[in-house]
């Protein structure tokens, strides 16, 4: 595989990435849709199996009792919570892309930001799935909702976890009214593109969507604030689930540095699943003009930043539990390096501190090759990293008398694997029914096409 | 409460017991899912029974030689708990041993059985026209009548053989076999009974009161759990007590073996098993020169047998050691107390052991106290294995026609399996009593099912003159399946069998006068009673109550001791023992010269009775299974504990299946690695291994018993401790521990406090301190050094963001007094039974799904080189009922949160289970329902009805029984509607504080300064568990005495706060070295904590 | 769509204009020469939001969706005030955890997440309020797939019958590559 | 479909239909037979017949009883007490219902030939309980005592309702005869009806006597008892001022004082109720 290289069209600025015309972005764009191939159809239905097996194990959960998973005492949270925590941090790198680099006027946002907000949502729809699986009595999680009710309850808007449903369902509603909206043009192009029954749907969907001045006006400012919402919501919501753990007082969670250090690891595990999904969908959709070296090397230069943020937290970690003399931390932090779940914290830091140190060589950033493999153990990083958190903790937490072991039992993998299908599930259908990259703001890159000659307007 | 229509009542039950099928229910059961409940009524409703309020019955506990007074809480036709009688507290101290709630719940076993049976099969009515014309137990009865009349008629004996009893029932066997009834048990102290008679001249078991002994010197007698009987252990909690005197007892065990006993010995003396003898022997001649001879008398021949050279070498303790030890004697005055060797000590020499027990009493002046041989004594018959030896004998010679085994005996499984005795049962009619399954009564001709303990009547007289009454508390079970059908339990008091077929044979001769037959008077023959509750009271009315002196009437007296449960008669004067060395008939005992050695392999293995299943008769108690192994945390299982070091050099590692072989006999077993046994040394408990005694005792762990032999040491006593063994690893097993690591890693939850500053200060706050209520001073002897907390006492909340939260009235709190628990475990399964706990088998332990809300975590010290040696620490662990508790914060449904009396509240049916606020909780305090589990019919009838059963997906957990406490605060609103409970019902109000024989833990309102733990808050002793995480626990501990403290910097980590301190805690740095060092691992109790990493 | 039809329609609210243009400096050329001769009334149909386009059309008027926005974000702050507080204090616990019925500090955090959805929600309303949506009834002649391609479009809707031919010459002289009236605005898509 | 994905949906299939099973309980699959797990269901069990009340029905008639206990007959033409055939009321948590000793002191004598009556004498003479269905019921979840809310002054009737005129349902057989039993379908029993003007002439007790077992009085249960009723009255109801507060000079109950409040935040807690 050789690196992606642009068809040369110098765009505005320079960009190497551009079609020299609105027209090849329209055509480039929409030609994957709608025509799966075998691949894709192989692909989804892998989605489609994991997902079956997801929902069985989920079943199975329900009607014969929580017990059938891993998760025990004294590590009550486990697997669900790790996926949990892994997913919403995988939903961070979209909004992160679409809101904050728009904001900043990141120009290589444009050919990636729509994939990966798709990816937003999708991994906030499967996080948003675990919190109720990891229930005990999920049949019950009406209790969440502050709704009237005959009994005069309310529930605990002081619990971390309160936050979270609240954080979540507005991240999830934020993100997806965001995604939505950007898609409305591009949806409009494609009804302006299809035939017969498809051109109605898209039509139904694009909301009668024709680009006047009136509706473009009124797009752009929102779109603008949208942005400017999503950009601190992003923010606050790795923070809101570090602290589901740094507010409890268990010694390895009960830690200041946690939200940053939350955030920064969710950019890095979405810029990471962002290589993961796009690298190979560039090649299969040969977008090369729209996706390509520039981007990647960004987004791995994104991971370098976020993987030195890491490190350095991991030893803040370590330095401050030495520092405190809180013997609880000590022993904790001690033992995870050292102890039983050794392995995963060393594959944590493996993953998230050495192996984005090869992105240093330009030649490495630039290899698609490289770059899929090394953002592959990015996944397996932050998995892990979540692990070490959830369940070294309470394994080892105050009373010695207490402390046990957790392993995941097949539940919890089918679950898991489940969750990967739901997430596959939803994506591959998203490529091939919406347009993956945002054709709008791919012409908003390229050069308007001007006489030259014509008289300069006010 | 007992009301004079008992009949009337027990009829009225029998009908109607159904009325409370509808018990506690699921908590989550999906509304359609209950159809429309029933309300089934009384017929006749009892005098005393209200329905939804308890009635509580006196009665008695019987296991071993000793016996309990409880009270049996009856609610709505069944029983539901077994309690303290605190009227009783005097004659036996507080608590219950755990065979009474173990008792309870054989009572409710699925695995009963519900009616007489022949050969195998059940009984069934005979029914003619539609009405039953014979019923099942009258054909069982006339199969009975007939086997003893043909047994008789051929000239053969009809032989009993029953479990240790004392009172109107052994008159009754004893009269009705004509003198061949056996009370024999197979882990009894027959060997102290024996060394009674060669010293003394009395067949007899002595008593001891360890509540004035400063010094108390065991020699494996396992006093705190399976001997000797519950008052023991409160007595040994009164001797270690700080405020009881001016000394806090010192433990010392000489043993190889330190099992729930031993691990709160002191000082542990790894004496070989077999040299004790020689060792009290020793001490007894050190004692001796050291007095002076002062209480020499006539030991003199015994004492010249002491060689303290042989004692060494065969013990393997230094001269040292016993010159310590009998420093100890001396120095106590005649008050220290040496108690032989129960099972542990059952070695060759048992006999000679407790002979010499008794001989170090008399000769270190011990006498005048209450400590040793003042008795009263056992009352009942006291038989040895060489009764059964005979029995046997008998059987194959085809000279016993009917063998009558009853209840709690289980020769077949007990006995080695080369006693015969298996075999020679094929030759006799076996008639089994026993109410269910087992071993024994597998091939039984005819089956008897007997009433239990709840269920009979029957008197026990554990000490001369101390009168015990048994009362049926409820009538046998009757119920209905969730399919509608109807079931019912049918057992019969073994003593109305036996009058009724002895009436059947004739043997009812009433007495004559004067050729006029005297109805109503004493009768001659006890047969004449009509059932066995009449012939008890007519032994009390002929026996008793002369000797009572009673002002009232019989009747009335009658009833009033069936109210209290006891008559206590004792006197100073009768059934002593010895008082001193010139009681002592016989000097001519012969001691070896040499220790019994015991011959076959590398390894002495030590047989020892398990705390909870003791000899194997609870081992069909699912609680007996479920609940931790006080030592090593094990369940559902059997174990062989084997040294650390010596697992070592074995390559032997936890959970490795090993077989034990012991010449010929091999069993295989898993290994627990452990730190109380000597390096040549492996044990394992009794009580396991049942192929045929119910389905949870079924295949479970190993029966040691079997593969030892029936040996007899040279004055007749049963030797248990008898073999070597090898050990030969063959695999992995999966034994299920729920013990994390072993240690505290120095993390003060167990603290120790130097045992000689606490009895100089003494534990008795000296003041009451002006911001009480809430006084969270730690105590100054702990060594925990926590400023932040210290600052709460001048200006109380001033370091925390909010204040505490105010409680108008209560604030429920609980002390956990660390020194007087010694592990016996009574309160968890008393929360078992109280709380509907489910039982979930060994596969969800290891899962960790065990469901315990109070578990006794076990500490060993962590020493270094002597890991384990010293001091083990007991420390209870419930749910703290934090003031500002972790867990409430967290809950996002509020389905915890802090009651106006300061409880923490779990709503169950609010809980969506996040399992957050367990996660949240330092003490991992909290259990989660992983799943519902079923009760099989008829341990439902056990459920308390005033307890949600929680099902799948609801943590739950202590509440501090607050059905309890809502029941008490209802009954004094009842009195007028401002007006609050008094301490003194508040005292013993949770379930496991009302079990606690020790009084380890003790209740009351922190906002009434008097209460018990509101004082003790002011104790020197006193101490948060993580007090530095400031969270107002209302469970407060009690440090542990020690007299060999560490440092007292070492006793805690003060967070780097040792500034203004003073020099007292200038180690704290030392402190912090100490716990970041590597921590020990859990599994890995060797001494090398680095090689895990 | 017939020609009588459209007729009619025009009939009764002018006539239809349309330009198209291949380049945006031209039909920015057009606007500002339509709006030089005083003729307004026509809409901006473009591929993309160019700021250009808004300038020329609105002259830097502000979009009023901000004022939603801030609307929502205050609503937002203050229902996550009042359903926190409220709530809390419609059954007031004995501080759950040692905190006090009312926690600010814990409250700030729903407050937060309600100013994000507020907000964020008021101005999707606020934007599909003012721009319209949905709006499947434009006229015939915005319906131009070319605008959503590569083509800029002027469009009068009802260009009133006196003004037409002077729109047309403009829209023609500032470079519209087609410009048609009436019924011709209606783009037939070619057969591909 | 080819025939690997036939295979591959015949095993998804099989493992779904497998786990729903009872036969494939995990619990006897680990050999843990002894330790049996319940399931949970994820749709409602058990049908719901249209008198149904039980925990999850609020309010309406109560079901068909074994015998046909006219409440009303007793209350209104007896007059007799609610207390004293439900005695347990101020001293248990339950109210206890009579035991059938109590019926029989008076019908070993009384109606002796009433069928129902001959119903309970059957039962008495078998000496078994009547399987009363409970009209009033509440989640096993719930801790409620009679003793606290009689002693408190609660009446019966603020939860129990107009128990007083209820009474069992009753129906005209064929000759036109009042039953309590609905006669089989051939016989069209009907619900008898009153003429509303001519019951308004009758005193109290002729009309209850003449509308005995009528539509309008079967047994019903009148209150929610749900939480949020329980919580109404825990939060006004009277007796709580004048059980806890002093009186003052003109013997009027101080309202809102410390005591009242105090009660009251207790009545408001999840554990008073709940256990």
């Amino acid at each position: 595989m050789s690196a992606i290289q642009p068809n040369v069209h110098p765009g505005a600025n320079g960009d190497p990435n551009r079609p020299a015309l609105y027209s090849s972005a329209n055509r480039d764009i929409l030609r994957v849709m709608l025509k799966p191939t075998v691949l894709w159809a192989f692909a989804f239905s892998l989605a489609l199996i994991s997902m079956v097996i997801g929902g069985y194990c989920w079943y199975y959960q329900v009607i014969w009792g929580m017990g059938y998973a891993g998760i025990t005492h004294p590590t009550f949270w486990g697997v669900y919570i790790v996926d949990f925590v892994f997913w919403v941090g995988i939903g961070h790198a979209g909004t992160l892309i679409s809101a904050i680099l728009y904001l900043v006027r990141s120009r290589w946002r444009t050919g990636v930001y729509r994939a990966a907000e798709a990816m937003t949502v999708f991994a906030v729809m499967t996080a948003g799935l675990f919190p109720v699986l990891h229930l005990g009595r999920c049949w019950q999680m009406y209790y969440f909702f502050p709704y009237p009710n005959q009994r005069q309850l309310w529930m605990n808007f002081k619990s971390p976890l309160m936050w979270d449903v609240f954080a979540i369902s507005t991240y999830l509603t934020v993100s997806s009214v965001f995604f939505v909206i950007g898609l409305i043009p591009d949806i409009a192009i494609a009804r302006d593109h299809a035939t017969g029954l498809v051109k109605q749907v898209y039509g139904l969907l694009a909301l009668g969507w024709r680009g006047t001045g009136r509706q473009w006006r009124h797009f752009a400012a929102a779109y603008g604030f949208f942005a400017a919402f999503a950009a601190p919501l992003v923010l606050s919501v790795h923070s809101v689930v570090s602290w589901d753990f740094a507010t409890a007082n268990t010694a390895g969670w009960h830690s200041t540095i946690f939200p940053p250090y939350f955030v920064a690891g969710a950019i890095y595990s979405g810029c990471g699943m962002v290589l993961t999904l796009l690298i190979p969908m560039t090649y299969l959709f040969k977008w090369h003009d729209y996706v390509n070296n520039w981007h990647f090397e960004s987004l791995a230069k994104m991971c370098m930043l976020t993987s030195a943020i890491l490190t350095y937290a991991y030893s803040v970690e370590y330095f401050i539990a030495w520092y405190s003399q809180n013997p609880y931390e000590q022993a904790i932090f001690y033992w995870r390096a050292t102890g039983e779940y050794a392995w995963a914290f060393w594959l944590m830091v493996f993953c998230n501190c050495i192996a984005p140190l090869p992105f240093y060589f330009k030649k490495v950033r630039t290899s698609p090759v490289w770059l899929f493999a090394i953002s592959i153990l990015i996944n397996i990083g932050m998995w892990m990293e979540r692990f070490n958190i959830v369940v070294s903790s309470p394994a080892h937490d105050f009373d010695p008398a207490t402390w046990g072991m957790y392993s995941p039992t097949w539940v919890e993998w089918g679950i898991t694997l489940g969750s990967f299908g739901w997430f596959s599930f939803w994506f591959p259908l998203f490529c091939k029914t919406l347009p993956a990259i945002a054709i709008t703001e791919i012409k908003e890159m390229i050069a308007p096409p001007m006489k030259g000659g014509g008289e300069k307007h006010a | 409460m007992a009301g004079l229509n008992r009949r009337d009542f027990l009829k009225a039950l029998g009908l109607t017991s159904s009325a409370s099928v509808v018990s506690a229910c699921g908590l989550d059961q999906n509304y359609y899912r209950s159809p429309i409940e029933e309300v089934l009524p009384y017929v006749v409703r009892p005098e005393q029974i209200i329905p939804g309020n308890p009635t509580f019955f006196a009665t008695t506990i019987t296991y071993g030689a000793d016996a309990h007074p409880v009270l049996a809480r009856h609610r709505d036709g069944r029983v539901i708990n077994v309690g303290a009688n605190f009227a009783a507290a005097t004659v036996s101290g507080p608590g219950i041993p755990t065979s009474a709630l173990l008792e309870l719940q054989r009572h409710y076993s699925p695995d009963r059985f519900m009616g007489p049976r022949l050969d195998g099969t059940p009984i069934e009515d005979e029914v003619a026209d539609g009405k039953v014309s014979r019923s099942k137990w009258d054909i069982a009865l006339a199969e009975f009548s007939k086997a003893v009349a043909d047994a008789k008629a051929a000239g053969k004996k009809v032989a009993y053989l029953g479990p240790q009893r004392s009172g109107a029932f052994v008159d009754l066997v004893t009269e009705f076999t004509g003198g061949e009834a056996i009370f024999w048990e197979p882990l009894s102290r027959e060997a102290e009974a024996i060394a009674a008679e060669k010293l003394f001249g009395k067949r007899v078991l002595p008593a001891y009161d360890l509540s004035d002994s400063p010094y108390i010197l065991s020699f494996g007698a396992d006093f705190l759990g399976t001997w000797g009987g519950a008052s023991l252990q409160s007595q040994y909690a009164k001797a270690r007590n700080p405020n009881h005197g001016q000394f806090i007892a010192r433990f010392a065990l000489v043993s190889a073996h330190r099992g729930q006993t031993g691990a709160n010995a002191d000082d542990w003396f790894q004496a070989a098993s077999g040299s004790e003898a020689l060792v009290a022997l020793a001490i007894a001649k050190l004692v001796d020169e050291q007095l002076a001879g002062a209480h020499q008398g006539n030991l003199g021949p015994l004492l010249a047998q002491a060689d303290v050279e042989a004692a060494v070498t065969a013990s393997g303790l230094t001269k040292a050691d016993l010159e310590a030890i009998a420093a100890q004697f001396v120095a106590a005055k005649g008050m220290a107390v040496a108690l032989p060797g129960g099972v542990a000590g059952a070695s060759a020499a048992a006999t000679e052991l407790a002979v010499a027990t008794y001989v170090l009493n008399l000769v270190s002046g011990n006498r005048g106290n209450k400590s040793f041989g003042l008795g009263p004594v056992y009352a009942g018959p006291i038989h040895d294995i060489g009764r059964v030896e005979q029995l046997i004998k008998d059987m194959n010679a085809g000279a016993v026609g009917v063998l009558i085994v009853d209840d709690l005996v289980n020769p077949v499984y007990n006995l080695p399996a080369s006693s015969g005795f298996a075999e020679a049962l094929a030759k006799v009619t076996l008639v089994s009593a026993a109410s269910h399954p087992n071993e024994t009564n597998a091939a039984a001709k005819l089956v008897l099912p007997s009433a239990d303990a709840f269920e009979d009547w029957g008197d026990e007289e554990p000490a001369v003159g101390l009168h015990l009454l048994r009362q049926p508390s409820m009538s046998p079970l009757e119920g209905i399946r969730a399919d509608k059908t109807r079931y019912h339990y049918e057992p019969r008091s073994l003593g109305d069998v036996l009058l009724a077929v002895g009436r059947s044979l004739g043997m009812d001769v009433p007495p004559i006068v004067g050729g006029i037959v005297i109805e109503g008077s004493a009768p001659v023959s006890g047969f004449s009673a009509k059932n066995f509750r009449d012939y008890v009271k007519a032994r009390w009315e002929r026996e008793i109550y002369p000797k009572a002196g009673s002002s009232l009437v019989f009747e009335r007296w009658w009833e009033q001791s069936l109210m209290d449960g006891f008559v206590d008669l004792r006197t100073r004067a009768e059934g002593r023992l010895a008082l001193d060395p010139a009681d002592v008939v016989n000097t001519d005992f012969a001691f070896s010269k040499t220790a019994a050695a015991a011959e076959g392999g590398k390894y002495t293995l030590i047989a020892y009775p398990h705390p909870f299943r003791h000899d194997g008769r609870y081992a069909n108690e699912p609680w007996a299974q479920e609940v931790p192994d006080p030592m090593t945390g094990q369940v559902w299982d059997s174990w062989v504990e084997i040294h650390p070091d010596t697992a070592q050099e074995l390559g032997l590692a936890d959970s490795d299946l090993v077989e034990v072989s012991v010449g010929s006999q091999k069993f295989q077993v898993g290994v627990q690695r452990y730190r109380g046994v000597r390096k040549d040394t492996i044990a394992v408990a009794f009580g396991q291994g049942h192929t045929a005694a119910g389905r949870y005792a079924q295949s479970v762990g190993v029966n040691v018993a079997s593969a030892l032999a029936v040996v007899k040491d040279t004055s007749g006593a049963m030797v248990w401790q008898q073999a070597k063994a090898n050990v030969a690893k063959v695999g992995k097993t999966d034994l299920v521990t729920t013990f994390g690591s072993d240690f505290d890693h120095k993390r003060g939850i167990g603290v120790v406090v130097s045992a000689a500053e606490l009895a100089e200060k003494g534990d008795e706050p000296a003041h009451h301190d002006p911001n009480f209520p809430l006084h969270y001073k730690t105590g100054e002897l702990t060594g925990l050094v926590w400023p932040q907390l210290d600052e709460r006492v001048t200006a109380k909340g001033t370091t925390d963001l909010y204040p505490l939260p105010d409680h108008p009235t209560y604030r429920f709190g609980m002390t956990v007094d660390v020194n007087a628990c010694n592990g016996c475990g009574v309160c968890a399964i008393a929360c078992y039974a109280e709380n509907n706990l489910s039982v979930v088998g060994k596969q969800k332990v290891r899962e960790g799904r065990e469901m315990g809300w109070i578990r006794v975590n076990r500490y060993w010290s962590e020493d270094g080189e002597s890991d384990g040696v010293k001091e083990i620490r007991f420390v209870p662990m419930m749910c703290q009922h934090c003031g500002h508790a972790p867990c409430e914060s967290v809950c996002p449904v509020l389905a915890t949160y802090h009651t106006i009396d300061g409880l923490n509240a779990m709503i169950y049916n609010r809980c969506v289970g996040t399992r957050y606020c367990a996660n949240n909780c330092p003490y991992k305090a909290r259990r989660f329902n992983w799943h519902s589990y079923v009760w099989p019919e008829p341990f439902n009838f056990q459920l308390n009805p005033d307890v949600t059963a929680r099902t799948m997906g609801v943590m739950e957990k202590c509440t501090f029984c607050v059905q309890r406490i809502r029941a008490i605060k209802s009954a004094v609103k009842s009195e007028g509607f401002n007006t609050h409970v008094s301490d003194k019902d508040l005292r013993q109000l949770p379930a496991c504080v009302e079990a606690c024989p020790s009084q380890a833990l003790t209740f009351g309102n922190l906002n009434d300064p008097e209460s018990v733990p509101a004082r003790s808050r002011q104790s020197p002793r006193h101490y948060e568990v993580f007090g530095d995480l400031n969270v107002f626990p209302a469970v407060n501990y009690l440090a542990k005495a020690s007299f060999t403290p560490p440092p007292r910097h070492h006793g805690g980590h003060g967070g780097g706060h040792e500034e203004g301190q003073g020099g007292e805690h200038e180690g704290g740095h030392e402190a912090h070295e100490g716990s970041h060092e590597a921590p020990k691992e859990d599994h890995n109790p060797s001494k090398q904590p680095a090689e895990h990493h | 769509m017939s020609g009588a039809h459209a007729q009619s329609e025009g009939s009764h609210a002018g006539i239809r204009v349309k330009g198209v243009y291949a380049h945006l400096d031209e039909m920015l050329t057009g606007i500002d020469r339509l709006k030089k001769a005083g003729i307004n009334g026509f809409d901006v149909v473009a591929p993309l939001p160019r700021h250009e386009i808004e300038e020329a059309v609105y002259e830097g008027q502000p979009s009023p969706v901000r004022w939603w926005t801030l609307i929502g974000a205050m609503t937002g702050i203050t229902s996550g005030l009042l359903i926190t507080s409220l709530t809390h204090m419609d059954w007031p616990m004995i501080m759950p955890g040692g905190k006090p019925v009312v926690s600010l500090p814990t409250f700030a955090i729903i407050m937060f997440e309600c100013t994000i959805l507020g907000g964020a929600m008021f101005t999707l309303l606020g934007m599909i309020i003012h721009a319209g949506l949905p709006s499947f009834g434009l006229d015939k002649a915005i319906q131009d797939p070319r605008f959503s391609d590569d083509k800029f479009g002027i469009v009068f809707t009802r260009a009133s019958t006196k003004d037409a031919d002077r729109i047309v010459d403009l829209l023609r002289g500032s470079g519209a590559i087609e410009v048609t009236t009436g019924d011709d605005t209606i783009y037939e898509v070619p057969n591909v | 479909m080819n025939h690997r994905t036939t295979v591959a949906a015949a095993v998804l299939g099989a493992m779904l239909a497998g786990g729903l099973l009872p036969g494939c309980d995990p619990a006897t699959a680990d050999n843990q037979t002894n330790h049996q797990i319940d399931w949970h269901p994820l749709l409602p069990q058990g049908e719901r017949s249209e008198t149904q009340i039980s925990a999850g029905v609020v309010t309406g008639e109560g079901p068909d009883q074994p015998i046909a206990f006219p409440h009303n007959r007793h209350v209104q033409l007896d007059g007799i007490q609610c207390e004293y055939c439900h005695s347990a009321a101020r001293n248990s948590i339950h109210a206890g219902t009579p035991e059938i000793s109590t019926c029989m002191g008076c019908h070993k004598s009384v109606l002796t030939d009433s069928p129902e009556i001959q119903l309970l004498t059957e039962y008495w003479n078998k000496k078994e309980p009547v399987p009363w269905k409970k009209v009033h019921d509440l989640p096993d979840f719930v801790n409620f005592s009679h003793k606290r809310h009689v002693r408190a002054g609660v009446n019966c009737t603020e939860c129990h309702g107009q128990v007083a005129t209820q009474g069992p349902k009753s129906f005209k057989d064929a000759e036109g005869n009042l039953v309590f039993r609905k006669p089989p379908a051939s016989q069209h029993g009907e619900a008898v009806h009153h003429d509303e003007a001519e019951l308004a002439k009758l005193t109290p007790a002729e009309r209850a006597a003449a509308t005995l077992g009528t539509p309008e009085n079967v047994m019903v249960r009148e209150a929610t008892l749900q939480m949020g009723w329980c919580l109404d009255c825990h939060a006004s109801h009277p007796s709580v001022v004048e059980n806890y507060c002093p009186k003052d000079a003109s013997g009027q109950d101080v309202e809102n004082c410390p005591e009242a409040n105090l009660r009251r935040a207790e009545l408001k807690d999840c554990w008073t109720c709940h256990k």
